[in-house]
């Protein structure tokens, strides 16, 4: 671990794994918002 | 754990072994046998399901319409059957004797036990794939009673599950051995971890297969008067659920495996992966009740607990791994020189060698599509507009098979030169091979889910529905995503095609030592 | 034996956590106690309970 | 090296980027996992509880389906004379499932709570409403209680999505919101 890009390990992964993080975050809520046109159910 | 490990390598062992020249491995010659007889025995269940494949996927694209309805459910559930069980375990199988006997330099316990396994499987899948055919068994992967089919189906799947548990048996006796005979030194490799961890959660998913088979054998023996469908459910997808999470610690142990084969990764740091697998191996099978989110009689509580994985920790697990593989190859690469900007290391992988795309069309297929669709999913009240609706089958597509198959597919590249010892043939076609693979997976599982969101059902061979007493009209962007899917399975085949014609013709190649890691130069 | 004692010495380092996530049997019991439990016999329980 | 045994103590701490992606990734898990009670009481709509659900038999519930028909049945429809029902001023009703009809047609009030009962005479079937896409498993043996609140007017398909043996495309039904 001696080779740092600007002080951390695996940059490039660590703005992917982000990408993947806002990604999930998008369909999660993406799809919260698709429920409000169905019908009420208890 | 006390026990002081003392080196005693060969001795009172009647194992024969070979060393390996390019990656100095002792390979034990027996279980070597077992490897490619369950790895062939693999391919040819993912051929048949493979043909089955392009027969309903061209029934499903309206248009087409191929097939008559009998045909269409009956070569469903063959496909389903081929493809999720039989391809699947033959594979692992492989994949499991080669991790305990190879990585560790061990020798296999039970050789004999271990061709009993492999019979039993052979004989469960060659009666399950004949009844079907048959048309006595037209009830899908997961043959919920009461519907029926002939008690044949149901021994087949029943002696396969014993075959396959012994496999783990086997597996787990040859590590303990191996720890025991001092054949490695300290922990094993962190690939043998993920296998332990596929075989513990095979252990469960195996028995729970058996809670719910064996009293259905019996209903269908005439034995009992009945099995109740809500029992059978629970204890079914046990089954059918976890199964697919075998699948998925298999797929990471080899995703693993192939960073160090293909770039030489190291994992960054040893305790987070194998923390992940032990999440994995406590809370992942909760999983199962997935299936079961909109069925009448379970709480909601148990529902939310479950499904979330005891607070989504298993999930976790996967976060984890999503990070630690690419980081172990960004980390590999950028100590190789590749150093430059963000994405340096990205841009010069080796991304000609068949085994890295598909180490990373697979980790992305499974990590954009079918991670986060499988988390969406499993949300109580989202399931409620997904359940058994095309969307489920995107799902898995993305997972088991844009994910898990084709890291098994990258994974031959390497074995067949490394333990078949031939040279791969039409090297030409390897290099595209994951590349058109992949890129149908992800046509066909995003149409999929596109469609699922529209209404189209899954397990549905007219969704016009022409000759309904009430008609129903379904949107027409369904229909559009319809056409994608069987432009998508084209492509797909066509990527399985490759695959199997690399196979076949590599083993007709003349048999020779390797010469290079590299499986286009060995 | 001076070996032995050694690698002895070196068992004796290893932290707890690391010797439990070695150990096949606490991993194989873990594996199918939380499933069986928390899933089989909870939902099966949820069933049986209906009127 | 994850193909070779790693070194003899590698229980070690964690990075400074590891802890960080674990830390963001720990806290999502746990916001999901109170979401799914959150939701139960911010969202629109909902899983049918353990309790929304008894035991019965086909036979059984056959009598109750065949009574409530008979009592608000209005007309019929189709080759096979499917009833259609309108069950004013009851809040109990009820939908059969059997290879390959859902009986009968329902006409039903926007606005108005329903209990929706739902099981299946033979093998399993699933309920699903299109286009808003509700979709749930029916089993035989269970008398399936949904309450709901049609809030959109109009016509509603049913079909089947659960395989229920060679004629399960065929298999629909509808309910209309007035």
């Amino acid at each position: 671990m001696e080779k740092k890009h600007n002080g951390w390990e695996a940059p490039g992964t660590m703005v992917l794994v982000f990408l993947l993080f806002f990604w999930i975050a998008f369909l999660y809520f993406g799809n919260w918002v698709t429920l409000s046109q169905a019908w009420g159910m208890r | 754990m006390a026990a002081v490990a003392t080196p005693t390598v060969f001795s009172g062992s009647r194992n024969e072994y070979r060393v390996c020249p390019v990656t100095t491995l002792k390979v034990d010659v027996a279980a070597e046998r077992l490897i490619i007889w369950n790895a062939v025995t693999a391919i040819v269940a993912l051929t048949l399901g493979g043909t089955y494949a392009l027969l309903i996927g061209l029934t499903r694209w309206p248009d087409v319409h191929l097939l008559s309805a009998p045909w269409f459910y009956r070569l469903l559930t063959a496909h389903g059957m081929n493809m999720l069980v039989f391809w699947m375990v033959f594979f692992e199988a492989a994949g499991l004797y080669f991790g305990a006997c190879i990585l560790l330099n061990a020798r296999l316990v039970g050789v004999k036990l271990a061709w009993v396994a492999y019979a039993l499987m052979l004989v469960g899948a060659v009666m399950v794939n004949y009844i079907i055919l048959a048309g006595e068994a037209d009830v899908m992967f997961s043959a919920y009673p009461p519907l029926e089919a002939s008690p044949l189906f149901y021994i087949g799947y029943i002696l396969f599950a014993v075959g396959a548990i012994l496999v783990c048996c086997i597996f787990i006796a040859t590590i303990l051995v191996a720890k025991k005979e001092g054949r490695y030194q300290g922990s094993m490799p962190l690939a043998v971890y993920g296998l332990l961890t596929a075989a513990i959660i095979a252990l469960f998913t195996l028995g729970s297969g058996a809670v719910a088979l064996i009293p259905t054998l019996l209903w269908r023996l005439g034995v009992i008067a009945g099995i109740d469908p809500g029992f059978y459910r629970v204890t079914f997808w046990g089954f059918g659920h976890s199964a697919q999470q075998v699948n998925l610690s298999a797929m990471i142990a080899i995703w693993y495996s192939l960073g160090t084969l293909t770039v030489g990764s190291k994992p960054v740091n040893e305790k987070l992966s194998r923390t992940a697998f032990v999440l994995y191996i406590l809370f992942i099978n909760l999983g199962s009740m997935h299936h079961l989110l909109v069925d009448p009689g379970l709480e909601s509580v148990t529902k939310f607990f479950n499904t979330s994985y005891a607070m989504y920790l298993a999930v976790l697990g996967s976060l984890i791994h999503a990070y630690s593989i690419p980081a172990a190859i960004e980390t590999a690469m950028r100590e190789k020189g590749y150093n430059k900007g963000l994405f340096g290391w990205l841009l010069n992988a080796p991304w000609k060698e068949p085994g890295f795309s598909s180490l990373m069309l697979s980790l992305f297929i499974f990590g954009f599509i079918g991670g986060p669709t499988g988390v969406v999913l499993g949300a109580g009240q989202l399931n409620l507009l997904a359940h058994n609706t095309w969307r489920i089958t995107g799902h898995f597509h993305a997972t088991v098979v844009g994910g898990t198959t084709l890291a098994f597919m990258g994974f031959t590249y390497y074995v067949i030169p490394l333990v078949f010892r031939r040279p791969l043939f039409a090297k030409a076609l390897v290099r595209w091979q994951p590349w058109v693979y992949g890129a149908g997976m992800i046509l066909l599982s995003v149409s999929m889910t596109l469609a699922g969101t529209f209404g189209a059902p899954r397990r549905h061979w007219d969704v016009t529905f022409t000759n309904a007493i009430i008609p129903v009209q379904l949107p027409s962007l369904m229909n559009l995503m319809l056409t994608f899917a069987g432009i998508g399975t084209l492509l797909a085949v066509t990527g399985g095609i490759m695959y199997v014609v690399v196979c076949v013709g590599s083993l007709f190649m003349p048999k020779r030592e390797a010469r290079s890691l590299n499986p286009l130069e060995a | 034996m001076a070996e032995e004692s050694k690698s002895n010495q070196q068992e004796e380092q290893v932290t707890l956590g690391q010797k439990l996530f070695d150990n096949v049997w606490v991993l194989l019991a873990a594996g199918l106690l939380t499933p069986t439990v928390l899933y089989i016999v909870w939902s099966l329980f949820n069933i049986a309970n209906i009127k | 090296m994850a193909i070779y045994s790693p070194e003899r103590g590698w229980w070690k701490p964690l990075g400074r980027e590891e802890k960080l992606w674990v830390s963001v990734a720990a806290v999502w898990c746990v916001f999901m996992f109170f979401m799914l009670f959150g939701w139960a009481y911010l969202g629109p709509q909902n899983l049918p509880g353990g309790q929304q659900a008894k035991r019965t038999t086909p036979a059984q519930y056959k009598v109750l389906a065949d009574a409530f028909v008979a009592k608000y049945k209005i007309g019929e429809e189709g080759a096979t004379k499917v009833p259609v029902v309108e069950p004013k001023a009851e809040k109990e009703i009820y939908l059969t499932a059997q290879k390959w009809q859902w009986t009968p047609i329902l006409i039903l009030e926007s606005g108005k709570m329903y209990n929706l009962h739902i099981s299946s005479l033979d093998v399993q079937h699933g309920f699903s409403v299109q286009p808003i896409n509700i979709n749930l498993q029916i089993l035989p043996g269970y008398d399936f209680i949904v309450e709901f609140t049609p809030t959109t007017k109009g016509e509603y398909s049913l079909i089947c999505n659960e395989f229920c043996s060679i004629g399960h495309h065929l298999m629909t039904g509808r309910i209309t919101v007035k």
